[in-house]
Parts: C-alpha cells; structure tokens; sequence
C-alpha cells in the first residue's frame, strides 16, 4: 500500500507543478489478468452461499497481502479439495438445467489453479453430499490418480472418480458410516468412520474397482463422546478430537484402521473453565514441529461443539501437553501452510475475516484481512 | 487406559446434568444468536439488528428468533421468516422426503420433544433468519442427528429453501 | 404483534400455575402454507440479486403488516411484471444448464399469485433484456392476451408472447428505442422511446403478427434533457419526467404517439436548491386524485439522476403545482396502491426498508418495515 | 411553449458549467458511496466499512474506491476488488464483447477521457465493491451510455462477474 502511496504521491506532485506537461494517457485494450504464480500462502476459501445456495463459490486470496485473486463457482453444495499436488481445485457439485428446477446433473470438475480455467469435467452418480463442505467429503488420492466422493441420499455411498482417466470408476456403500481418510502409505486405500465406532477400510484396484473392505475394533463411542469427522493427517496417522477433548490417533494405513494412543487435551487445569473443542475444520497438525492445533471454547456443553473457538491451543505430540494458548478469533476453519514453519490461516465465523498466525518458535498473529465470504466453512492453503 | 474412563465418567456426568436437568426457561439466555431478516449471515454473526447476544429481553416465544425452544438443533433458515410457519413450509416450496430429530425443552411445560426437522425445498433459498443451534447434534456417521447437510436431497427439485420444527411426541426416557 | 404476546402469556401463566396440568403436545404433521388470500396491500419486491446474479427473485409481502409471504425464484436478470388483472407473476428470464455455463435456455414464465406455483412456460429468443428490472422492460397488454418482453444484443427488439395461446408469435426489431409502452385503448398496441426524441408505435394483429409501425414527431430531447423511461400511466396517457425535473404527458393510444403537455416540475421557488427527480422507479400517478408523485433529491447536477429520493413531491395534474412535499425515505422505487384511495409504497435504497405512505387528503407516513431484499429497485402491488 | 424554451436554456447552461468546468479534484467528494468489500450491497448503501462518505480523507487514486476518476460512469462490481485490475478481467472470466461509454475527468492532468466499461463474464458475479456512479449516464434508447443493463450479453456465458475501465482517449471536444 506505501508503495502505491508514494506512487500516487509522485504522480500528484507532477499535477500540481507541471500539469501541462503530462501526456495524455494513451488508449488501452482490455485484457484477461494472469493469476500470480501460486505460493504457500494461497488462499482457498470455500463459501456455500447459504443464502443463495445454487451460487456457491471459493475466493481465492493472496494469504500474505490478503489481495482478492479471483474466484471459482462451485453450484449446489460444492464439495471441494485441493488435488495432492496442489494443481487442481476439485469440485463435485450439482446444477439444475432452469436454476432450482428442470434436470440435475452432477459433475466432479477440476480446475486449474494456474488460470482458474475448468480442466475437467466428469460426470457421477447424481448423489454428491450436500453437505458443509468438510474436509474429507472429497479427497484425492495421494498420486491424484482417483478421487473420491461422499455421497448420500442419505443412505452413505462413496464414488471412486478416476480423474487421471477422467472417468466415473465405482461405488461402494458404505452404510451407516461418513467422511473420507485417504491411506497415505496405500495410494488406493482409504477409511470412513462409522456410527457404531468402527472404521471401515475400503481397498480397490488399478481400475477403481473395490477388491477388500474390512471394518476395525470399535475405535470411539459415538453415543457419549463422539469424534468429529474432520481431522489432521500425518502420512497415516489421523488425529481426531471429541465433542468431550479426547485426541485419538488412528492410523488408517493398514486393512484395518487401529487406535494407536487416546489422551485428553490438556490437564485438568487447562480444562478448568470447561474447554472443549468446537468448530467446523476445527484442528490442524505441524508434521515438522508434531505440534496439534485445536479451536477451543470455554463453558463448553451440550450443542456447543460448532462454537467459533475462543482460544487456539497448541498440543505438543510428544510429551501431550498444551504449549500454547492464544486468542482465537473466533474461528471456525482453519488450517496450516505446508511449509517447514507453518502459518496458521483462520476463518473468523463472526468477522469473516481471514487471520494469519505464526507457529514458529510459537503462535503470534500477524495479520488479518478485510471481511471476505458470506456462508465460508473450509480454508485451504496451496 | 484407567484415566479415560474417569475422565469419560465424570465428564458425561456433567453433561447428563447440564442437558436433562435444566429449568424450564434455562435455554432462553442462549450464547449465540444468528437471527437475522435479510443479508446473509455468516455462521456465527451475532451483529444482526434482531440479535438480542446474551440478554433475556426477548420473547421466549417467538417463533422467528433462534431462541424458540423447538429450534434446539435447527441449523438453516426459519420458514416462519419466509411465509411458512413452525410447521409449514413457504407457499409453492415442497416439503423434503427425509429429516433430522432433535430433543428439544419446551419452556412451557418443561417437557422435552422429539422435533423433526424437515427442510422446505424446490424454491431459491430464502435466506432469512439463519440459526445455527445443536443440542445432541452429531456427525453424519449418525446422520438422524447431523443438520451440517441438505435434507432436501432425494427430493425432485433439492434446491434449500427453509426449515421447519415437527414435533413428533415427548421424549419420555429424558422426562 | 400484541395479541401473539398476549397469548404467549396466557401460555406462561399456566404454565407457570399448573404446569402439570398442560398437555402434551399432540404429534403433528408437515404441509405446506396456503398464501393468504391476495388484498390490494401485497406487495411484490423484485430483487436482480447483482451479487449472486443467476439467482434473483421477488420477495412477496403483506404490506400492512410486512410479513414475508413467499418468495419466486427469478433467475438471471428476470423481468418481472403483474399481469393487468394481477393473477399472474410474469418473469422473463434465462438460465445456463450448469449454473453459470453451459446451454441457455429463456423463457417466459407465468407463476399462480394465488399459490407461487408456475403456471407456465413459454420459450422465447435467447436475449431478453439483462437489464434491471425497470417498469416497462416487460408488460402485459391491457386484457393479458398477450406480453411483450424487451431484448437486448445490444441491438433493441421486442418479442411478441401470446401468453393465451402459450406460444412465442413474433420478434419486432425496435432499433434505438427502449421500453415498451402498451396502450390501454387498443389492445393490440404499443409504443417505445427512442433516443432521437420520437416514439415508435407498433400495432400487431391477433396472431402477434406487426401489421403497422409509425413514428410520432420529435417529443423529447435525449440530448439535452433525457426523459426518464419509467412512466406513471392512466390510461392512454404517460407521465414521463425528465432528467431536469420537466413532466411530459404522451398519449400513447393512437398510430403515433402525442405530447399533449409539458411543464416543469415545480416552481422556481419549489425548484431552489437544485431539486431534481431521481431513482429508478421514481414516478406514480394517482387517476383518482390526479396526483402524480415523484421523488425528488436536492443539489442535482450531471450524474444525480439515480440518487435516492430525499423527498416525494406531489403534483395536481389539473392545477399542475406542487401541493406537497414530504421526507422521501431515500426512495428509489415506489408504486400506488389500487385503490381509490391509494397508499404510496416506497423502497429505501439505502437501508433497505419499505415505507407505506397513505395519500388522501395527502401523504402521511404510515409505518417501515424490516430491511428485505440486497439488490431491489422494482415494487409491485396486487 | 415559451417558458419551456427559457427554462431549458438556463438549465442546460449551468449541466454545461457543472460538468465540464469543475476543477481538477472537484469530483472527490462525492455524495454517494458504495463500496464494499464483501456483503451485498443495496444500490445506495452508505454503510459499508469502506465507505467514507462525505468526508475527503481518502486516496483519490484508489481504484478500489467508487470515487475512482475512471469509475464516473461505472454500475456494477469493480474488478479491482475481484482478482483483476483496472483494464483486466479476473482469470478465468472473459471480457465482454460490447460496452458502453463514459466521459470522466482526470484529477491527475485535469483533462476528460472516453472511458469504456466493459463487463467481465461467465463468472459467477464476483459480488465485491459495488459502485453506482451515473455521469453522462443516459436511458436505454441511448443505448452506448446506457449501464444499468448486462454488457455480457452476446458473450457465450453472460453471467456477469466484474467492470473495467478502459481509456479510449481524450475527449477533446470536453477539454
């Protein structure tokens, strides 16, 4: 901004003194803008657009200037997901053929996240989850060879999407059980959590095909404490947080997903006051620092578990302590940049501001922008 | 894993307390308040010109605030905001096949209600008193409870208009 | 308002006496609301919804006591007018099979104002005006036989809709002319406005078909004093303004079209202080009283011409005087009632409120309602 | 009609004396606001955080601000605000194939430019930073001047996204 300033500054001074000496500005042509080579600190940020819920959409924004870089339509409840390597927006979403009515179809599109162009577009099964747009409705394989897809009319299915094919591969149901937990290690391998405490491990070949599933040990209770769906990943190892504030790692590498370790999180001391978990993409993890970051709200209880957080708390994963408390902005998502010293990015709920912490020696805010987004749910970074 | 099951059993008695035993009026004063009548709300605005925040100077009542005990998992737009009623979806709106329960105190005789919640669909979202309220609210994998979807889905047109509160009977296990 | 707290606390008093006493609530069952039947108080607010574009609508309320009744999708840029007997919604609109791309389809749409459904759907030339939506840009002839849509390539046509017949019947190309003008007295006829100053009058035969086109003389100046294209009707007769405050009355009924007087909006002393008019639906003509009222604003200069209405000004056709001046609640859409006695209803373009003027013996403020709609300028009554 | 003729002879002079013979920065404090960076904005708010109102303590060079120079004639969302610049449209929308015309004044050099405003298309409507801004703004039968109407029609998707303000050149008969 004081560059620009200064610009204008000059230009201003030039008026006042040689006002006659000024060019005319010469004629333009109108142009398209090419979008500034991406970085960590791009940021995605999925709006359903409650209000207008066939328009849903991603701002995009430069995490660091906090500059609009431009948007992507996502429909009727978009499902969206950065591909593995970061080139794709990956959108499943519906259309009406006359707005709210006429003939639906569904689509997984893929954007470049070069120019914002659609890149593909493949049809699937008219039953994507219109859901929040929770990270694990949709997610890629770790090759980016398949996508996958929740779907529900309610009854639970997932679609298998060869996008390098760019084909609809296959279904499997996947009754009573949500959300999508890609095998890291097993490029054709991913788990879904089930409502008797289970997780089921679904297996498929080269073609998308399903060749094993098999479900686990009860994992959680999900009558008195239930885990949110949306976790943390380290390569297999999922961390999970309860309604109550219990971390569970699970790895999902295996034919069968296994509880490692469960702790609460935080001592009986930092609970005081009755922390608990709340948010939507309310947790995120440092692979590096094995630092997890969980939104927090006091005088937690019944029906509190979508609260912005209040503060957001730093567990070390070695020793299982809380590091670091600090405000939280009343966050809703929030996520970590893939860099070897992370920023935080969260999504004010309240404000809709978008806010940037450093994590590295320890969380400090930084910056926060302008309000960007209407019904926002789900931030990505590239 | 002995200080889990402490944990657990104390922790759960507390919510046992906090979620049956509660006065009759003791939902009125609400932490949050999403109520708003026309620009879209975000999630947790609490900014909006009808959002009473954490005074109890309102009518416990009334059916377009997010404080109406029968909206105690709702998480959408009031139909009675949108020419519905707590009951009735909005002229030339389709009701949706399927829903999601709630257990909700009524204030009035202090008696807990199983609330079917129904979306309204077929017709541009209404976009009018969003609330976001979730007692006993849980993730899909027990998806009877879960509102963070659209039940419109399955209807012809799944479009997301509004939601309405059916009471379905008591609750007598919670009485 | 009142009488529900009354009964509220009738509730709680039993409660709180004999709460053992109450019955439960009996199981009840969903269906849907009967619209309440229509009064000439309904109101009917058109909203382009600039920012979520492929998704406008009208909202419908009761204007006494400004709940909100219901609401009629729009789609992308609808065109929206009662039909003349008030029985039918009409909206002429376009979609993209895919939200914002993929085919186009337009059509004219006729929804039930009994019950908001759709009664009908008739396809017509892929370039209806995307315009907003200004009186005139769609119209009904006077005994609903037939509706008349405005296009736009930029090149200016009118389509031809046998709404009876529910068939497209023809196109009429309309070059430099804008708005459509239907006449009361023939009711296979209309005229428009053209930026030469003259009006183009078309007579069409039962098919739909053109039969006669004539030109009436230089009525107006678009040059130096542009009228604007809303006008306040009775009859044949047209009230226009122009952009400098001067009342043009147009008998459109006839092959060509008439200015049978103009005079200036106010007098000199009215006009001190730069009073101009302003808005998009800026005029209303009482045929009752003979009151035309227009919204007015203070300091007009070059580019003013859609600023809020600061006041309503009311002027006596007969005597031709300004005989009342009122605060116009920044007004920048407003419409009669039907009625003889008719209330004026206005739209706050600022706070987004609509206001309820009575007009005889002259205007009074009535009541405001809540802020409904995000990007309004067209207001309709039963 | 005499008194018409009187009438419009002395106001047309002194249109003429408005328009053409303010000073150089005269145009900065304007009456109307309407910039905003996020929700929808009705066609007169005043409100929004961004908005200074009557009050000239902002960058006349902004041109993320209505009171933009070039923007004197602009109706719609300014692509500045939505990933685009001036005279680009944000990526992956398209410039439309038509537009219309304003003459705006410089503050810089004090001289007038032919401004065309293009629309930016088939994008869903970026919904940021809406401006109204009306000079020389003319009705629909003058077609070229005309904004309130979709200059993406006739592109392939005329979804509107976003306006640009592209300088044709001096308006030298204004000068």
């Amino acid at each position: 901004m004081s560059n620009k300033k200064l610009v204008h500054a000059i230009g201003l001074c030039f008026f006042l003194n040689f006002s006659n000496a000024i060019a005319d500005i010469a004629p333009e042509t109108i142009s398209i803008e090419k979008l500034e080579p991406a970085h960590p600190h791009r940021i995605y940020l999925t709006d359903l657009a409650l209000g207008h819920v066939i328009d849903g959409r991603i701002h995009i924004l430069n995490g660091d200037n906090f500059r609009y870089l431009g948007l992507i339509g996502t429909g009727l409840f978009g499902l969206t997901a950065l591909s593995s390597d970061s080139s794709e927006m990956l959108n499943a979403t519906a259309y009406y053929s006359k707005g709210t009515r006429g003939e639906k179809t569904e689509f997984l599109e893929a954007y470049s996240t070069e120019d914002l162009t659609l890149k593909a577009e493949i049809p699937i099964p008219p039953r994507h989850a219109q859901a929040l747009p929770y990270v694990g409705t949709i997610m890629p394989s770790a090759d980016d060879h398949f996508v996958y897809i929740q779907n529900a009319t309610p009854a639970s299915s997932i679609s298998i999407v060869d996008r390098k094919n760019e084909r609809f591969a296959s279904e499997v149901t996947t009754p009573g059980c949500w959300i999508i937990l890609p095998s890291a290690s097993n490029m054709a391998r991913f788990s879904t959590m089930c409502g008797d405490g289970t997780f089921l491990t679904i297996t498929h070949d080269q073609k998308g095909e399903m060749v094993k599933q098999s479900r686990s040990e009860k994992l959680f209770n999900a009558d008195d404490d239930p885990l949110f769906v949306q976790a943390a990943r380290i390569g297999d190892l999922f961390y999970f947080v309860s309604y109550l504030g219990i971390i569970h790692e699970i790895n999902v590498g295996g034919e069968t997903s296994v509880l490692k370790k469960s702790w609460p999180l935080g001592s009986v001391k930092d609970l005081e006051g009755g922390w608990r978990p709340g948010g939507y993409q309310l947790i995120a993890v440092d692979k590096t620092s094995r630092r997890l970051y969980v939104a927090m709200h006091s005088g937690g209880k019944e029906g509190s578990h979508k609260y912005p957080g209040e503060e957001i708390w730093a567990v070390d994963l070695k020793t299982k302590k809380v590091i670091q408390r600090i405000a939280g902005a009343n966050s809703i998502a929030m996520t970590l940049t893939k860099e070897r010293k992370p920023y935080l990015y969260l999504y004010d709920g309240v404000e809709a501001k978008i806010h940037k912490y450093e994590t590295i020696p320890q969380m400090k805010a930084i910056s926060v922008s302008e309000p960007v987004g209407e019904f926002a749910g789900l931030i990505q970074t590239h | 894993m002995e200080w889990l099951d402490n944990f657990f059993e104390k922790k759960t008695r507390s919510i046992a307390q906090n979620s049956s035993r509660r006065g009759a009026l003791a939902r009125i004063a609400k932490y949050f308040v999403g109520t708003a009548f026309v620009l879209p709300v975000l999630p947790f605005d609490r900014s909006s010109a009808n959002a009473a925040a954490d005074s109890e100077d309102f009518d416990p009542l009334d059916d377009q605030r997010c404080e109406y005990w029968r909206y105690c998992a709702l998480d959408g737009h009031l139909c009675t905001c949108c020419g519905g009623s707590i009951t009735t979806c909005p002229p030339g709106s389709s009701a949706s096949t399927v829903s999601w329960i709630g257990t909700c105190e009524n204030p009035e005789d202090g008696k807990h209600y199983i609330v079917s919640y129904y979306d309204c669909c077929g017709v541009s979202s209404c976009g009018r008193c969003y609330c976001n309220e979730n007692i006993g609210e849980k993730p899909a994998y027990r998806m009877g409870l879960h509102n963070d979807i659209n039940w419109c889905m399955g209807n012809e047109s799944e479009v997301y208009h509004c939601t309405v509160s059916i009471v379905l009977g008591t609750a007598s296990d919670k009485a």
